[in-house]
């Protein structure tokens, strides 16, 4: 597997760059060296914050909008890209280095149809005239495994799914067959299903083009599938870098073991309800949906008091929307929720002040759940001023108490905006208004699923711990089965609005499953490099045994 | 030139004095260049005014502004005309005569004048264009002063016989009013709505408030008149367009002109400035039924608060000349020379307002540039000053939209302009008199009014003299108008227009008729 | 040559602008504490001089009367006199003051467009936001309600509005600030729009908060970038409609100086390539520019552009 | 595209709504004028009598509802009236000014928006840049003048040197060339106070998205600059570019009463402005709903091509 005896592509020395603050130019690269050869796969790995796309760009010897490159040298096949004029750096990307961007829907540009976008690069670069070059699209389209690879590149952005437009994009970034691409976490907004289609298809369309790459992520297991080498980054800096095998078997650093713990966190198990307990909410023979659509069909499960309900589920199978009938932003169509054994009121509207209170919510994106123009203090003070009537100094000492409750020193944090805090902490605030109303139930929406997975565990464990000091429970709504499996007691799997199946963690992670189910599970991927190859073998067994069974 | 018009009527000392009448004046300084070559005929004049508006229409009752007086006074003909020297010649009248007490007038239609549809002009047409002024029916604006007429009959084929409830010696006068066109009729009704006429010119299209175009009339019954070959009427609303039309040649005559600018226009090379001073002029009229301004001590207080040179310097740039707070000017007939010229002096205002009884009073002073182009300008000067005298005007500026209806005679003291009246009955007639419908100062003086009646048909010069001197006094120093300033019209021209060497001032534009009497040099 | 004069006092006008506001930034950065300092050091040049225009238009209107020579209204000497050492712009048609009246003309007119300029985003706002907020029938209600106004040509209806209700200032603010307003309900409904979507908005309504609160805390602050900013071209707009007002004869009452009709009492002076209405145009124009400046700033920060 | 053709027809039926109001409103707005037309046309010589008189043959002692009540009765079948004021019926004095007004509109526009498309993209390209501050402040300097300032000083320079007429008289005998040459004035006029809205707008949508994810993409393909605002930012900006080309279309069929003043340009602003000060209310009625219809039309318009513009709404998925 060794690459070293291929020439060199790519070296970065001693890489400074410095983004700029209001506190002026601050360093986001603090001197790193890269080199790739030609052909190889280098994995960049590390949390949000880490310098990884910053370090990615570089490569292709640019800089984002307020950031600079302040010292050391990109030499790429020869040329200098800091050194180089713009025209000449602008000549090699596309052509010679290609980019893949993390979420494909936002930079395909919605004014035009795939294909425009397509054969754009090798038509401006003069590779190919537009004819040769739809031509070759069509191709590559093929080999990336699109469906109707003649015609896909008709439709606009919009009309065509997140995972063939991932797909559609590495096609694009071949499209000049560069000698380098940066993957910058091409898989990372997709669903677990989907993902594996797409991590074949950029692994296999690598190799046959014996293009280099450097692929960036946070997900360990995935740059294990990928990578030949494996660089670790912290804050900018290089914790260490080693071959993948090594790299998984015996990291060196204290930093890179942790990241590879992080997915041991389980909550221990709790005893079962009591058969005849009544559940704190009941969700009853829902159906609902929007305008005409129905989007949940019939759904049925129970959240008992103390206990963590996780619903799972891709995009679109009705998580959501299920979260979004029991707080009464819409109201079901047929059936009902009931809150301790009693109805509530479909539309929130109707429902009083402490029923209302009773349920609370998290979300998923902290960035849009917390009004960015007010401090932590109304933030949190609000709930706790609207449905307590704290005033003054109860209610300061109520919003200090809920800041340390969930690790933030009140000091220091209880005066700043939610855009002066980190991914984690906005979390943890948002958790903290949550409770700051004293609820008795929970929803997390994919709270953990925008954050760096050291951030998201102690975000579990936060809330692991004030189930049981708080007497709360949760439901739990997440794609990830990890988290799942970390925090769970209960288990709802959904797919297309309706629930496929439900019950107890334990009984949910043992065979036999559901097909869904059994899906789902095994396209969490694994920290085995060799894990992909031997999953698709097994997939394509599956295949040709059902073929065969028929 | 005039003589054998007059020849048969002068027999008569009414009609006599009728003709000697001098309405207004004359040139004044900057016009005397223009009057130089004979007349002759040819060119397109392009004449620029500053009003007109896409409402203007064809109909005798409502012309009100100058683009139609000037448009109609050239298309139409009258009864009679005033000269440029201020005197009455016979227009479609070739002459008239009166009973002695002035009651019963005959008028001689001249003969051989043919309308621009080619239908000769016959008493009838005379009958039907007056008629259409009179009557409850009529919504003209002359109405008021045919009012007085109690019958028109026909005595053979070309005379028209008028009876009036009261004697008149003025009544020749009032037939030249430019309302009073005459039209042609049909089953004896004229049609408004036509656009024939028996003047100079024919109007060959008119886009109200915008242009109107006319041709010389081939069949034009005056010989010396009419020169050029067509004109093209222009409204210019704005008055720093108008002025460029004329610098940058587009146009040829522009009136008014902008008086703040006048002396930078003067400048120009090619322009030359005409004004006349006559019988316009700017008031202020305060309604006398109300207080403050039912103190006569009150009003004179104001009277003698007012700076009039000041005026007549900033707001007409020295085209005008100062008032005496009554309605005559120095060039008419019977302007009451002996009186005493009233001047600003805050000390007399203060002791007239000492004697109502008052140290200082505060009044509210309505203007709109709709009054007269100045008077909110005006009226702030005239603040300015009488805060001297303890006096406090408040001015308040009203929109021009609407000023005649909503704010003169409705507020009690307001800015009125007057474009004057030919002689003095007409004009103390219309304004000052009892129960007049224009009496805007709501002012009754039982003496005033019975010298007005007296004079109307008094017959001996003298007295009729002393009479309107008389008169004039009063309204001076017991009236309720500030009169401050009688105001030139003040046109600017190209030198290529030339015109008489008398241009008459009882209206603008050589008494509306320039288009008619004037040529390229 | 004289194109050349003019641009070369054109580039020294245009170069001492640039000096006096990198001046003042430096003077703004140096002594303003912490963050504020900060935010002034990365400042454009451009945004510098908008703020120091801004800032001594503001100290001419609170010491007009200390500034100027003479009253407003006085008349102290003859028609056009010309520009010397008593009367430093010379006087105006009726012998008063030009640089007095500018003087004057600055709180006056700035105060009026500024109390024009808050009414009309008082009431635009709120019904905006509001109409965001609540959506439905009264959304529908406010919209229709507001684009029927919208569809009256602005100056028409000021006119119709100012000949019925008269042309006092307070008429003239009210009939401005009401017309304007229907352009900014449109600008706070559509930002609303996007506002009322977020997680917070719905957070707070699951929370039970009440209609008030929803706007004023939870909308409002978050739709204050476009806002200002449009408020900074509307505040300039306010004196070219007084302006336009002006010209067909309503506008503010005499004596007061304003710009608006301040340029309309003198402009045909520029016929005759006279000058004197440009100082006022001038003084509108400079405020325009110095206002878009600073809101194209603003605009820069919020938008989060970093270039 | 039958989505389309639903938001038309339904946008067409709000507009007629809106037309409805609108004449309502007029109507009663100059009927709360202080005066009628009797007394504007009458003026300074209006007495009770005549003023009577004349509103009987108008019609006008009628109560307002009545009046109101024919006034529509006539316009639903197409009938404005004639004008009060000189019995001419509607359609004749408004069809040529009409059709100025559209000259007017259409020829500044026609430098206008090329125009203010070219700076504002250009500014957008040199963002930042001296001649991005440059066009910003020379744009926002034009719209701070009065339009009737800058009509003079544009006569000042450029019609007493004798290039142009500084009057854009025109009649239906002036040839289309000659037309163009005579409303230079009034055209460059009203370019010189839209440009800077439309130019700052287009500038303000395109930066809009340089942030966007995709405009970054096309930069690592290797784009030229104005290739990326060209072919990747503006598309996607039309949307409010065109909605403020709209508002200034209305604007400048709506809004020139003004510089149809200084120029002599007979258009239907002046016309309007006459007839709301002699209360011909016909002819109110009329030029406002004429001026209220080019709005709608205008913002249906520009909403129909932003959402041609933008291929989510045509292409659905």
């Amino acid at each position: 597997m060794s690459e070293t005896d291929k020439p060199v592509l790519l070296r970065m020395r001693d890489i400074h760059i410095d983004g700029r603050t209001e506190e002026g130019w601050q360093p986001i690269i603090k001197g790193v060296d890269l080199t790739l050869h030609k052909g190889e796969v280098l994995g960049l790995i590390g949390e949000s914050g880490a310098g990884k796309s910053t370090l990615g760009l570089a490569a292709m010897g640019y800089t984002r909008d307020g950031c600079r490159i302040t010292g050391g040298s990109i030499e790429f096949d020869g040329i200098d890209l800091v050194k180089a004029t713009e025209r000449t750096r602008r000549s090699l990307r596309g052509r010679r280095i290609a980019y893949v961007a993390q979420s494909a829907a936002a930079s395909f540009n919605p004014a035009h149809r795939l294909i425009d976008q397509y054969v754009e690069g090798p038509v401006v670069h003069r590779v190919m005239s537009r004819q040769e070059a739809e031509r070759d699209a069509v191709e590559l389209y093929r080999r990336m495994r699109l469906p109707n690879p003649e015609e896909i590149g008709f439709r606009y952005p919009h009309q065509v799914s997140g995972g063939q437009l991932q797909r559609a994009m590495t096609a694009m970034a071949m499209s000049c067959r560069p000698d380098l691409i940066v993957f910058d976490e091409p898989t990372t907004a997709l669903d677990v299903t989907t993902q594996i289609e797409v991590l074949a298809a950029i692994r296999d369309i690598v190799a046959q083009f014996d293009t280099a790459a450097i692929y960036i992520t946070h997900d360990l297991a995935v740059v294990a599938q990928m990578a030949d080498r494996i660089k670790v980054l912290l804050r900018g800096e290089e914790v260490e870098e080693a071959d993948t095998r090594t790299m998984l078997s015996s990291p060196r650093e204290e930093y890179t073991r942790s990241l590879w713990a992080v997915r041991s966190h389980v909550s221990p198990a709790k005893p079962r309800p009591a058969p005849d307990a009544v559940p704190v909410v009941s969700v009853r023979a829902v159906t609902a949906g929007y305008g005409r659509m129905d989007v949940l069909h019939n759904v049925n499960f129970d959240i008992h008091r103390r206990r963590t309900v996780a619903v799972v589920g891709e995009s679109g199978s009705g998580k959501s929307t299920t979260a979004r009938v029991i707080t009464g932003l819409l109201p079901p169509r047929q059936g009902q929720i009931l809150f301790d054994g009693q109805p509530l009121p479909p539309d929130y509207r109707q429902r009083t002040r402490e029923q209302l209170r009773q349920i609370q919510m998290i979300y998923q994106m902290a960035d849009t759940a917390l009004n960015p123009k007010l401090r932590l203090r109304d933030l949190i003070g609000r709930p706790a001023r609207m449905y307590l009537g704290l005033k003054g100094k109860a209610l300061e000492e109520r919003v200090r108490e809920l800041l340390r409750l969930i690790e933030l020193e009140p000091n220091e944090f209880i005066d700043r905006l939610p855009s002066e805090l980190s991914g984690g902490q906005k979390q943890r605030v948002g958790i903290a208004r949550a409770l700051a109303a004293e609820p008795r139930f929970v929803i997390c929406d994919e709270v953990t699923s925008a954050l760096d997975q050291l951030v998201a565990e102690g975000i579990l464990k936060l809330l692991d711990r004030l189930q049981g000091e708080l007497d709360l429970s949760y439901m739990f709504i997440t794609h990830d089965l990890a988290t799942v499996r970390a925090i769970a007691d209960d288990v709802v799997v959904m797919q297309n609005g309706r629930v496929v199946e439900q019950g107890p963690k334990d009984d949910m992670f043992r065979p036999p499953h559901d097909p869904y189910t059994e899906l789902l599970l095994s396209s969490v991927p694994e920290m085995d490099p060799d894990w992909l190859t031997r999953l698709l073998a097994e997939r394509e067994k599956g295949k040709a045994g059902a073929a065969a069974d028929a | 030139m005039t003589d054998t018009k007059f020849g048969q009527v002068s027999r008569r000392g009414l009609i006599k004095g009728a003709t000697a009448m001098t309405a207004a004046g004359l040139i004044l300084p900057f016009g005397a260049g223009g009057a130089l070559a004979e007349p002759k005929r040819g060119g397109i004049l392009r004449l620029a005014q500053g009003s007109g508006s896409t409402t203007d229409s064809y109909d005798p009752a409502t012309w009100d502004s100058q683009f139609v007086q000037v448009l109609n006074t050239a298309r139409c003909g009258f009864l009679t005309e005033i000269a440029p020297d201020g005197s009455l010649v016979g227009e479609v009248a070739e002459s008239w005569e009166a009973t002695p007490d002035a009651k019963v007038w005959r008028f001689k239609i001249r003969k051989g004048i043919t309308f621009h549809s080619g239908k000769d002009l016959t008493a009838e047409d005379v009958i039907a264009s007056i008629n259409y002024h009179r009557g409850p029916d009529s919504k003209s604006a002359a109405k008021p002063i045919v009012d007085p007429i109690v019958e028109i009959t026909t005595d053979g084929p070309d005379v028209v016989v008028f009876t009036l409830e009261a004697g008149n010696a003025d009544f020749p006068f009032i037939m030249s009013d430019y309302h009073l066109a005459i039209l042609p009729a049909n089953d004896g009704k004229i049609d408004p709505t036509s656009s024939d006429g028996c003047g100079g010119y024919v109007v060959e299209s008119w886009e109200p408030g915008v242009t109107a175009r006319l041709r010389r009339y081939e069949n034009y019954w005056k010989p010396n008149r009419a020169w050029f070959d067509g004109i093209e009427m222009t409204a210019i609303h704005d008055a720093a367009a108008r002025q460029n039309a004329l610098i940058t040649g587009e146009v040829d005559v522009i009136d008014p002109v902008d008086l703040n600018t006048v002396a930078l226009l003067q400048r120009a090379p090619g322009i030359r400035i005409l004004s006349t001073t006559g019988t316009q002029h700017y008031t202020f009229a305060m309604d006398t039924r109300q207080a403050p301004f039912n103190d006569n001590n009150v009003r004179l207080a104001l009277k003698y608060a007012i700076d009039r040179q000041e005026l007549v310097d900033k707001i007409l740039n020295g085209y005008g000349s100062v008032g005496n707070d009554h309605p005559i000017g120095p060039s008419q007939r019977y302007f009451n020379k002996d009186l005493p010229q009233r001047t600003y002096d805050p000390d007399k205002a203060k002791y007239h307002l000492k004697q109502a009884g008052l140290d200082s009073v505060s009044v509210q002073l309505s203007a709109a540039d709709a009054a007269f182009p100045g008077a909110v300008d005006a009226a702030l000067l005239y603040s300015e000053k009488a805060a001297a005298a303890g006096i406090n005007i408040e001015v308040v500026r009203e929109p021009n939209d609407g000023y005649w209806s909503n704010v003169w005679m409705k507020k009690p003291w307001s800015a009125v302009y007057w474009g004057g009246r030919p002689t003095e009955d007409w004009m103390f007639t219309t304004a000052y008199a009892a129960g007049a419908a224009w009496n805007d100062s709501f002012w009754d003086h039982p003496r005033f009014n019975e010298l007005l009646v007296a004079a109307r048909s008094e017959l001996d010069e003298d007295k009729r003299r002393a009479m309107y001197y008389e008169m004039q006094e009063i309204v001076s120093n017991e009236g309720g108008v500030v009169v401050p300033m009688f105001a030139s019209y003040v046109m600017a021209m190209s030198d290529r227009v030339a015109h008489p060497e008398q241009v008459a001032a009882n209206w603008t534009l050589d008494g509306f008729r320039a288009v008619e009497r004037w040529w390229f040099a | 040559m004289e194109v050349l004069t003019t641009l070369f006092w054109i580039a020294v006008a245009v170069s001492v602008g640039m000096a006096a506001g990198w001046l003042f930034l430096r003077v703004l950065a140096t002594a303003l504490p912490g963050r504020a300092g900060r935010v002034f050091r990365s400042a454009p040049i451009s945004a510098g001089f908008g703020m120091l225009v801004i800032l001594i238009y503001l100290l001419v209107a609170i010491l007009a009367p200390a500034i100027a020579p003479f009253s407003e209204r006085e008349v102290v000497g003859g028609q056009f006199l010309p520009w010397d050492a008593t009367h430093l712009l010379g006087t105006d048609n009726l012998g008063r003051d030009m640089f007095s009246r500018l003087v004057y003309g600055a709180r006056n007119t700035v105060g009026i467009a500024f109390v024009t300029t808050a009414l009309a985003f008082l009431l635009g706002s709120v019904l905006g936001l509001l109409a965001a907020a609540v959506g439905g029938w009264l959304d529908q209600v406010l919209s229709r309600v507001v684009d029927v106004l919208m569809a009256i040509p602005a100056l028409v209806f000021s006119l119709l509005l100012l000949t019925i209700f008269g042309t006092s200032v307070v008429t003239l603010i009210l009939v401005i600030a009401v017309i304007d307003s229907t352009r900014v309900f449109r600008l706070a409904r559509s930002v609303g729009m996007n506002i009322v979507v977020m997680d917070f908005i719905e957070a707070a309504r699951l929370r039970g908060e009440g209609l008030f609160h929803l706007i004023v805390r939870e909308i409002l602050p978050n739709a204050s970038a476009p806002l200002i900013a449009e408020f900074g071209l509307r505040f300039c707009f306010v004196f070219l409609t007084i302006s336009a007002l002006s010209f067909l004869g309503l506008g503010i009452q005499p004596p007061t100086a304003d710009w608006g009709s301040m340029v309309k009492e003198n402009a045909v002076l520029i016929t005759f390539g006279d000058i004197t209405p440009l100082l006022p145009a001038g003084c509108i124009a400079l405020l325009t520019v110095a206002v878009n400046f600073v809101v194209d700033w603003m605009l820069h920060r919020a938008s989060g552009l970093k270039e | 595209m039958s989505k389309i053709w639903i938001m038309i027809a339904k946008r067409l039926g709000l507009g007629v709504l809106t037309l409805f109001a609108i004449s309502i409103i007029i109507f009663l707005a100059t009927e709360l004028l202080p005066g009628d037309l009797a007394r504007s046309i009458l003026g300074q010589s209006a007495t009770e009598e005549t003023v009577a008189a004349f509103q009987r043959e108008l019609g006008l002692d009628q109560p307002a509802h009545v009046r109101y009540a024919q006034w529509l009765w006539g316009a639903v079948q197409g009938d404005f009236g004639t004008s009060l004021a000189n019995r001419r019926p509607i359609a004749d004095l408004i069809g040529t000014r009409l059709a100025n007004t559209m000259f007017l509109a259409i020829y500044a526009a026609a430098i206008a928006v090329p125009l203010s498309l070219i700076l504002g993209i250009m500014a957008a390209l040199f963002r930042n840049t001296w001649f991005d501050r440059g066009a910003n402040a020379v744009a926002l300097s034009a719209i701070s003048f009065p339009e009737f300032f800058v009509a003079y000083i544009l006569i000042f320079v450029l019609a007493q040197s004798g290039l142009f007429p500084s009057m854009a008289r025109i009649d239906s005998t002036t040839t289309f060339a000659d037309a163009l040459y005579k409303t230079f004035l009034p055209a460059l006029t009203l370019t010189l106070v839209v440009t800077a809205h439309m130019m700052r707008m287009t500038r303000a949508a395109i930066i809009n998205l340089l942030a966007s994810p995709y405009i970054e993409m096309a930069q690592l393909k290797g784009m030229p600059p104005a290739r990326i605002i060209l072919v990747h930012a503006l598309p996607n900006a039309l949307a409010p570019i065109i909605t403020v080309i709209a508002l200034n279309l209305a604007y400048l069929i709506t809004g020139v009463v003004v510089v149809e003043a200084v120029f002599v340009y007979p258009g239907l602003g002046q016309l309007m402005v006459d007839s709301v000060s002699k209360r011909d209310i016909p002819v109110v009625q009329a030029v406002a709903l004429i001026f209220a219809a080019a709005y709608v039309l205008l913002n249906l318009l520009a909403d129909v091509l932003a959402t041609l513009s933008n291929p989510r709404l045509i292409h659905p998925k």
